[in-house]
């Protein structure tokens, strides 16, 4: 193994969590792109050879991970709950946040259809999803992002990966309700013009 | 609906893989609610808490994340409860009302295109759910030391800050906050040599005389020394007198000057 | 790589603490010695191959850890970043400290007119002032002095070479401590000029 693997292989070790290449790069005092395809070469390396462990990927982020084959081993050796698999209450909220991102909680409910406040915050525990600001707007609501964790869930280094969306087709339903609204509106502003006293005002404060 | 509902918990958990939004008994509730299949004003959370225990107990189970599931779920049913008795009747007009089923409309529109990516999602996630990650290892910290260096004129510029926020005048400090300054009194044992002599010469003393008007220790200690060095070169003499030592001092002027001046050499 | 020592790897990696011996040959379902065995030839691999990662053994149980060769490197990676610069307030609480001691708290906050706790026991923190005996006086309130840590970080080699206070009280003592800040301030620019070969550079980053 080279000098610049094995350092990787030891900081990623040592670091646990997500490491970003720029921090690699400034301590490793060689440029990113030299990381990057170091840790790519180290990638396929663990793959080759079947390790226990795996360096993931996570937009400008690298990370050790054990191999999913050992999933159960260790969950049996460690005395620890196997991750539960995701329900579809929380697939689709998290569909949502990951597409649309960043998105309050209303608005995740709006699409849904349904209150979704403890599939978003259950989310938030299992850390899939985080805070990532609040909303300009009163109430000042959370918005919520995804996070590295998810990524790595989805088996993708960076959101771009994920499945492209299928196009949004308007339905009729949406193009009568658009109708509607637009002849109401004219109706209301008719219905202002004509009690309005002096028309060029309004007229001005239209333009 | 006058009574409450009776909810038969162990089938509704039994039930879960087929319920679309649901991962516990009570969210099964909630969907209930939202669907206005039931009216929280009917509700009786402490019911509903009764016989989730009840459940509880006859399955044996008192899971720590399922009572913490319990109690998040039981917190919002309270919210969705207050909401309710809070909430007033607003008037909206017929165009408010059109352009919220066409945001919702949209809504579900944008939402229906996300099922087809879903499944993909599901499927991945059962592989990516099984990557462990692990925790860091202790860092050993190199250097704690405060690495910067400032100019002692900004101490200058501080006092100046302070002083000028004090009314363009220096804060007069009451004397009895300031520490009296511990100052490193020495005493030469040549000195104290001398002193001795001179006290001496007017008469024998008690030894505990000429510890008593010690002020500090490092004057006990040169007293002490300077004792002992006349002892030694024979110049004062030890007697006892009624259990108590008593110093005199023997010797002439010259021969006296000369051994002081050997003591400074030594010290 | 076996399937047992990537399984090991994995395990050992997920775990992070050591793990006894007797529990990963539970959960293998294998003899302790298959597991001591394959444990010491993926030790001897980790050496010889120069991996960034060691397999230790403690009496009976086994651990993962990054190789020391690393330990430097990580640190500069993983290290939280340089602590931060003294605050105006914790600098103003040090001058108090420099010039009164031993101060007690209470003469501190009498000068600045605020609380300061904080400062006090921060720049105790950092080892620019340190607790030197007690006053004599109810209560027997802790005294602060400078260390020498403190005598580094001006640069100087004694209290001494500290730029004075003036003596007199009120009005006239301030107008004091003003000239000679501006002295200072003359003689440090008068310094500089001297030493910069190039005056007209000088003048231009002034200007």
């Amino acid at each position: 193994m080279t000098d610049l693997k094995s350092a990787l292989e030891a900081v990623l070790f040592a670091a646990g969590d997500p490491v970003p290449i720029a921090r690699l790069s400034l301590s490793f005092a060689i440029p990113p792109e030299e990381i990057e395809s170091a840790a790519m070469k180290l990638a396929e390396e663990y793959e080759r050879e079947e390790r226990g462990i795996r360096l993931l990927r996570m937009e400008d982020r690298l990370q050790l991970c054990s191999a999913p084959d050992y999933a159960s081993l260790i969950t049996r050796t460690l005395e620890q709950r196997r991750p539960p698999m995701l329900s579809a209450a929380a697939l689709e909220t998290l569909a949502v946040v990951a597409y649309y991102q960043p998105v309050t909680r209303a608005v995740i409910e709006k699409m849904r259809g349904v209150d979704s406040s403890y599939t978003v915050s259950s989310l938030q525990e299992k850390g899939l999803i985080a805070a990532a600001g609040r909303l300009e707007a009163p109430g000042r609501p959370t918005l919520f992002a995804t996070t590295d964790l998810f990524l790595r869930v989805m088996g993708v280094s960076a959101l771009s990966e994920l499945p492209p969306l299928p196009e949004v087709q308007g339905t009729e339903g949406v193009e009568q309700l658009r109708k509607s609204i637009a002849r109401l509106q004219n109706a209301e502003e008719a219905q202002q013009t004509l009690f309005s006293e002096n028309p060029a005002v309004e007229e001005e404060q239209e333009a | 609906m006058e009574e409450n509902p009776q909810y038969h918990l162990q089938g509704i958990v039994r039930e879960k893989d087929s319920m679309q939004d649901f991962e516990g008994p009570l969210s099964l509730i909630l969907m209930l609610l939202q669907k206005n299949k039931i009216e929280i004003r009917d509700l009786k959370i402490s019911d509903i808490l009764d016989q989730y225990l009840d459940y509880l107990v006859r399955m044996q189970k008192m899971d720590l994340d399922i009572a913490s599931e319990f109690v998040q779920m039981a917190s919002h049913l309270l919210y969705l409860k207050t909401r309710e008795l809070l909430t007033t009747e607003e008037e909206v007009s017929e165009l408010e009302l059109l352009m919220e089923s066409l945001e919702q409309l949209q809504a579900k529109e944008r939402f229906s295109v996300l099922s087809g990516v879903i499944p993909e999602m599901k499927k991945a996630s059962e592989t990516g759910l099984l990557y462990f990650s692990k925790l860091p290892e202790p860092i050993k910290q190199t250097n704690t030391d405060y690495p910067y260096r400032h100019e002692p004129k900004d101490l200058l510029r501080c006092m100046l800050t302070l002083w000028t926020r004090s009314g363009n005048t220096r804060p007069e400090i009451e004397a009895r906050f300031l520490a009296a300054v511990p100052t490193r009194v020495t005493y030469s044992i040549r000195d104290k040599g001398r002193e001795l002599i001179r006290r001496l010469r007017s008469g024998p003393l008690a030894m505990t005389d000429l510890y008593i008007g010690c002020r500090s220790g490092s004057e006990l200690v040169a007293t002490f020394v300077a004792v002992l060095e006349l002892c030694r070169s024979g110049n004062l003499l030890l007697s006892r007198q009624e259990g108590e030592l008593t110093v005199a001092c023997v010797g002439d002027e010259q021969e006296l000057e000369a051994i002081l001046d050997s003591f400074e050499e030594e010290s």
